[in-house]
């Protein structure tokens, strides 16, 4: 029996080959455009993870990365692309051409995603929503279904619980056992770290659990969820991180650049993700000084809140 | 007025006068759903001259009363946070809007069509699209949900088509009476402001008709940019040139001309 | 037009006057037994309030208070009496016997109710649950309705949405323009301030704006849905919160036995809520000693959230 | 062994008795809904004796890994928070609940009948009720969703009944397969602790039977302060007494006695 407060420090690499086998849906990209795991989905790439459904809002691109290296058949989104240069290149590739290989799209708005994601979170096998009338959204989503509010007798479409098998979500700081600290922009990690079967967590500061317990109300989960912690500096990056790290807009341009092709796009996979044997090998070829611009120098400390009696 | 009296006209580009344009749709205290990049401008823009008490929401969660410091890049940039007077969800915001909340929302498109839908999902056939575009993001929410919408974008005559392949963002359907049939409680678009032109909706036929060209333009080269055989106005004018003193506040509100140039 | 950040502080009696008319809906007691808000319904009684509907999950003995005052006329609850000694008296005689008139229930569960009060939140017209199935409430309450879900065929309950008139929190501190942090015992207070048409803050504290936003990841809820922003030390008392002080569990008990019979209860309100000409008066009357008693000491700081960039 | 040899019975309460019969309930490693009073220190008695790693989560939001180090009077007790591994809200612990992720609730009650089904909302007939109890908080819910669940109450003829007037908590409605038809998730009922007895399901019938008469009771005493005709387990026998050693633990939780004295 583990206990609650046991530590459940993994390395990036145990973590994702211990739970998030081929064939996982991953939901990932949480909060929009900051905390975005890259650091877990290069090594989904590394592992030569296959047959991923990846469940997100808007993922950046990540998504975009991880299907043109293969790894996913089935994406679950409101948007997947480049945020910075807008059409990702590998999703459309796949979507349109099938390279590498044919990709299954669920159609959804940042809403229906919210939405399926507090129905896992709830225990509820579906939430309505008003929006999505009228769209073709629901013909290119068979999992929406069209129903009435039986009090008022309008339409509205039921939005089907999403619970991912595993939820990858980056935060500021975690202790050990996996009281995580999240805060900043949060879209939609409080759902998804509630609707996943198992969360991991990857932290970009590990802390003792008094410093975490000392506001037990920031926690994100429940230990029960928490499946592995992982302590990777800088593993949003290129994405945001309030208080640690500013967004890298150039390697995005970069990367929609270099990705415009598929030589292009290997290229980039094998100089950014596979030649680097982990998340510090990749970090040392961006360099110090590409960190250094990005971290955060101005501290702006929350007041505390007080748990005294 | 002689010639000789008229002010010199500060130069301005497209895009300046688009966030201009954009700002004028805000009114004052209103919450409005600011997306990125043109709108977010706006919304500044809007907060400095005759809408000071506007709120500004983001998709990611953040609500913010004045506009941030700083460019930004993408709507979770760090800048954006610091001064939020709310840091929350994607639900939360979202519930906002879908209780009716929002005066104003802003999106963009890749595609729009003469009843004001919006296409950001497939080119083409949706089971085998010639093109597939990144999606809907937040845009179909508040085109669905919030109370008026502008659709800011830039206009060339394959995205102005009689009719989009795939609805994205609800316009007016197939013309009046189609949201109130589908169920969607949104009032939907009331302007779109493109690169040449504004344009608004007759109420009877939920047409997009043009109400003014951008200086520079005409009735003529709008017409030519657009898919069917475009309505215009009665009052049909020229878009107000931007004052001096618009235009440097424009500037103040994207400093490095990131956005606008 | 008022600006986002201008005050809206009012004294307890003009933000029950504005905002709290005869035959309000009124949602209060979100935090379950913490931070209820008694100097508010104090107020209520003394400006003869009258046909209330009283929303929240669980009142301690608020609601019984209310109701032996004649403030109400329906109740949407799941549970009111006393915590500490069980049955309300007042609540027994109005729903029992009429007096001091006749009271209206919709029975709810602890789940119920926040999932009502959820789909408030969210703007859905309904949340469909698991709950429920096989109880009497769902005759007792005929707003519940039998429904389906579509995809599995199990039979679930749509639980109706509650979007109170206006939700009174009791939160630990606020600024003037009520941005509001409420930390400890949340129960469902997130949930009733997005709900509620319009939020009462009553505040132990008031801060600076740059102080309270230094941590927007707390505020309740945005500007839109601030009505008034009332300064009331232990305007919570009896019950506790967090940081500020300890609940008073002689006060539920000597209520308990004095609402005991119709006299009893008039002399208690007489004694503790008519004669105090407001809430200062009621504290002056209970005594320092008595609030230095439960004043919270010990000082638990957490440790700070950091928006720095 | 001769009556010398007997170890001397340490006196203990009928509650103290009830928190440690309680608390051979929770196995380690358990999601336990805790509840107040005798649950909340079966709790701590399991913590600290077979259950190290069970984790107790209370329907305000807390949830907490570790008893209180006070005694509390309600869950929203402050000194309930500080070491609490969560602290969140109603609707996030009872999608915990609704989840299927809660192995066992505890929960009172003012009435029960044969097959478990609680009534904490009316006495006699609802549309006019003898007697308005306060109502389910969340006990209805723990009872339909939590994978098992034990009641805890005092045990006299006139609470144990035939036939609830009114169902709040469902144990097994009219019998077998109830459950399942009415389409509720959670196990039902496995236990129920009295001031005299312990009382489990069959699985069959879904009827509740005697498994255990606590020490000075009887089979008899039992029957008679049971509403219905009791069936009784074929293996029924005296309820363990509790070791010295347990008593001590079970004052160590309760060290006022507040609860179980």
């Amino acid at each position: 029996m583990t206990g609650p407060r046991e530590s459940k420090l993994l390395t990036l690499r145990e973590a994702i080959a211990r739970f998030v086998p081929d064939g996982s849906s991953v939901c990932m990209g949480t909060a929009l455009e900051a905390a975005i795991p890259y650091a877990a989905g290069h090594e989904m790439i590394r592992q030569r993870r296959r047959e991923l459904t990846l469940v997100g809002p808007i993922s950046d691109i990540l998504f975009d990365l991880l299907v043109g290296a293969g790894c996913v058949s089935r994406v679950v989104a409101a948007w997947v692309g480049n945020v910075s240069a807008g059409l990702g290149h590998n999703y459309r590739r796949a979507c349109e051409q099938g390279i590498p290989g044919p990709l299954a799209v669920e159609d959804h708005t940042n809403l229906s995603l919210a939405t399926a994601l507090l129905a896992g979170a709830i225990g509820a096998p579906y939430i309505p929503t008003r929006a999505l009338l009228g769209t073709g959204l629901l013909e290119s989503n068979p999992r929406f279904r069209a129903g009435t509010d039986p009090w008022s007798g309008a339409p509205v479409v039921l939005v089907p619980a999403l619970t991912p098998d595993v939820a990858v979500l980056h935060v500021q700081r975690a202790d050990a056992a996996g009281h995580a600290h999240a805060w900043g922009t949060l879209g939609v990690t409080r759902e998804a770290a509630l609707a996943a079967r198992r969360v991991i967590v990857i932290a970009d500061e590990i802390r003792s659990t008094d410093e975490i317990l000392s506001d037990p109300n920031l926690v994100l989960a429940p230990p029960g969820k928490i499946a592995a912690v992982v302590h990777e500096p800088f593993g949003a990056f290129p994405s945001p991180l309030q208080g640690f790290y500013a967004r890298d807009h150039d390697f995005f341009h970069r990367y929609h650049d270099e990705s415009r092709t598929v030589e292009g796009n290997r290229a980039w996979l094998e100089r950014w993700v596979l030649e680097p044997s982990d998340w510090k090998g990749f970090l040392a070829r961006l360099g110090p000084e590409r960190l250094d611009a990005i971290r955060a120098r101005t501290p702006r400390p929350s007041l505390p809140v007080d748990l005294g009696g | 007025m002689s010639p000789a009296a008229r002010p010199i006209p500060t130069r301005f580009t497209e895009r300046e006068l688009m966030v201009i344009a954009a700002g004028r749709e805000i009114r004052d205290g209103e919450m409005v759903f600011v997306g990125m990049r043109l709108p977010l401008l706006a919304f500044a823009f809007a907060k400095r001259t005759h809408a000071p008490s506007a709120i500004g929401l983001f998709e990611n969660g953040i609500v913010r009363d004045s506009p941030a410091p700083e460019t930004l890049m993408t709507m979770s940039d760090t800048p954006n946070i610091p001064g939020a007077v709310w840091s929350t969800g994607t639900r939360e915001i979202m519930g906002l809007l879908q209780q009716g909340l929002v005066d104003l929302g802003f999106i963009g498109g890749a595609e729009i069509d003469r009843h004001g839908n919006l296409n950001t999902n497939y080119v083409g056939d949706w089971r085998r699209p010639r093109v597939r575009l990144p999606g809907s993001g937040g845009g179909s929410d508040i085109a669905s949900l919030s109370r008026r919408f502008v659709v800011i974008m830039p206009q060339e005559k394959h995205r102005f088509r009689e009719r989009v392949d795939f609805i994205t963002s609800p316009g007016f359907g197939d013309g009046a009476g189609w949201r109130q049939r589908v169920g969607l409680p949104g009032g939907g678009p009331s302007a779109v402001i493109t690169t040449l032109a504004v344009f608004r909706f007759d109420p009877l036929t939920a047409e997009m008709v043009l109400a003014s060209y951008h200086p520079g333009q005409s009735v003529e080269r709008v017409r030519d940019a657009t898919g069917w055989d475009l309505r215009i106005a009665p009052d049909v004018r020229e878009t107000p040139t931007p004052s001096a003193e618009e235009i440097a506040i424009v500037r103040a509100c994207d400093p490095l001309g990131y956005w606008t140039r």
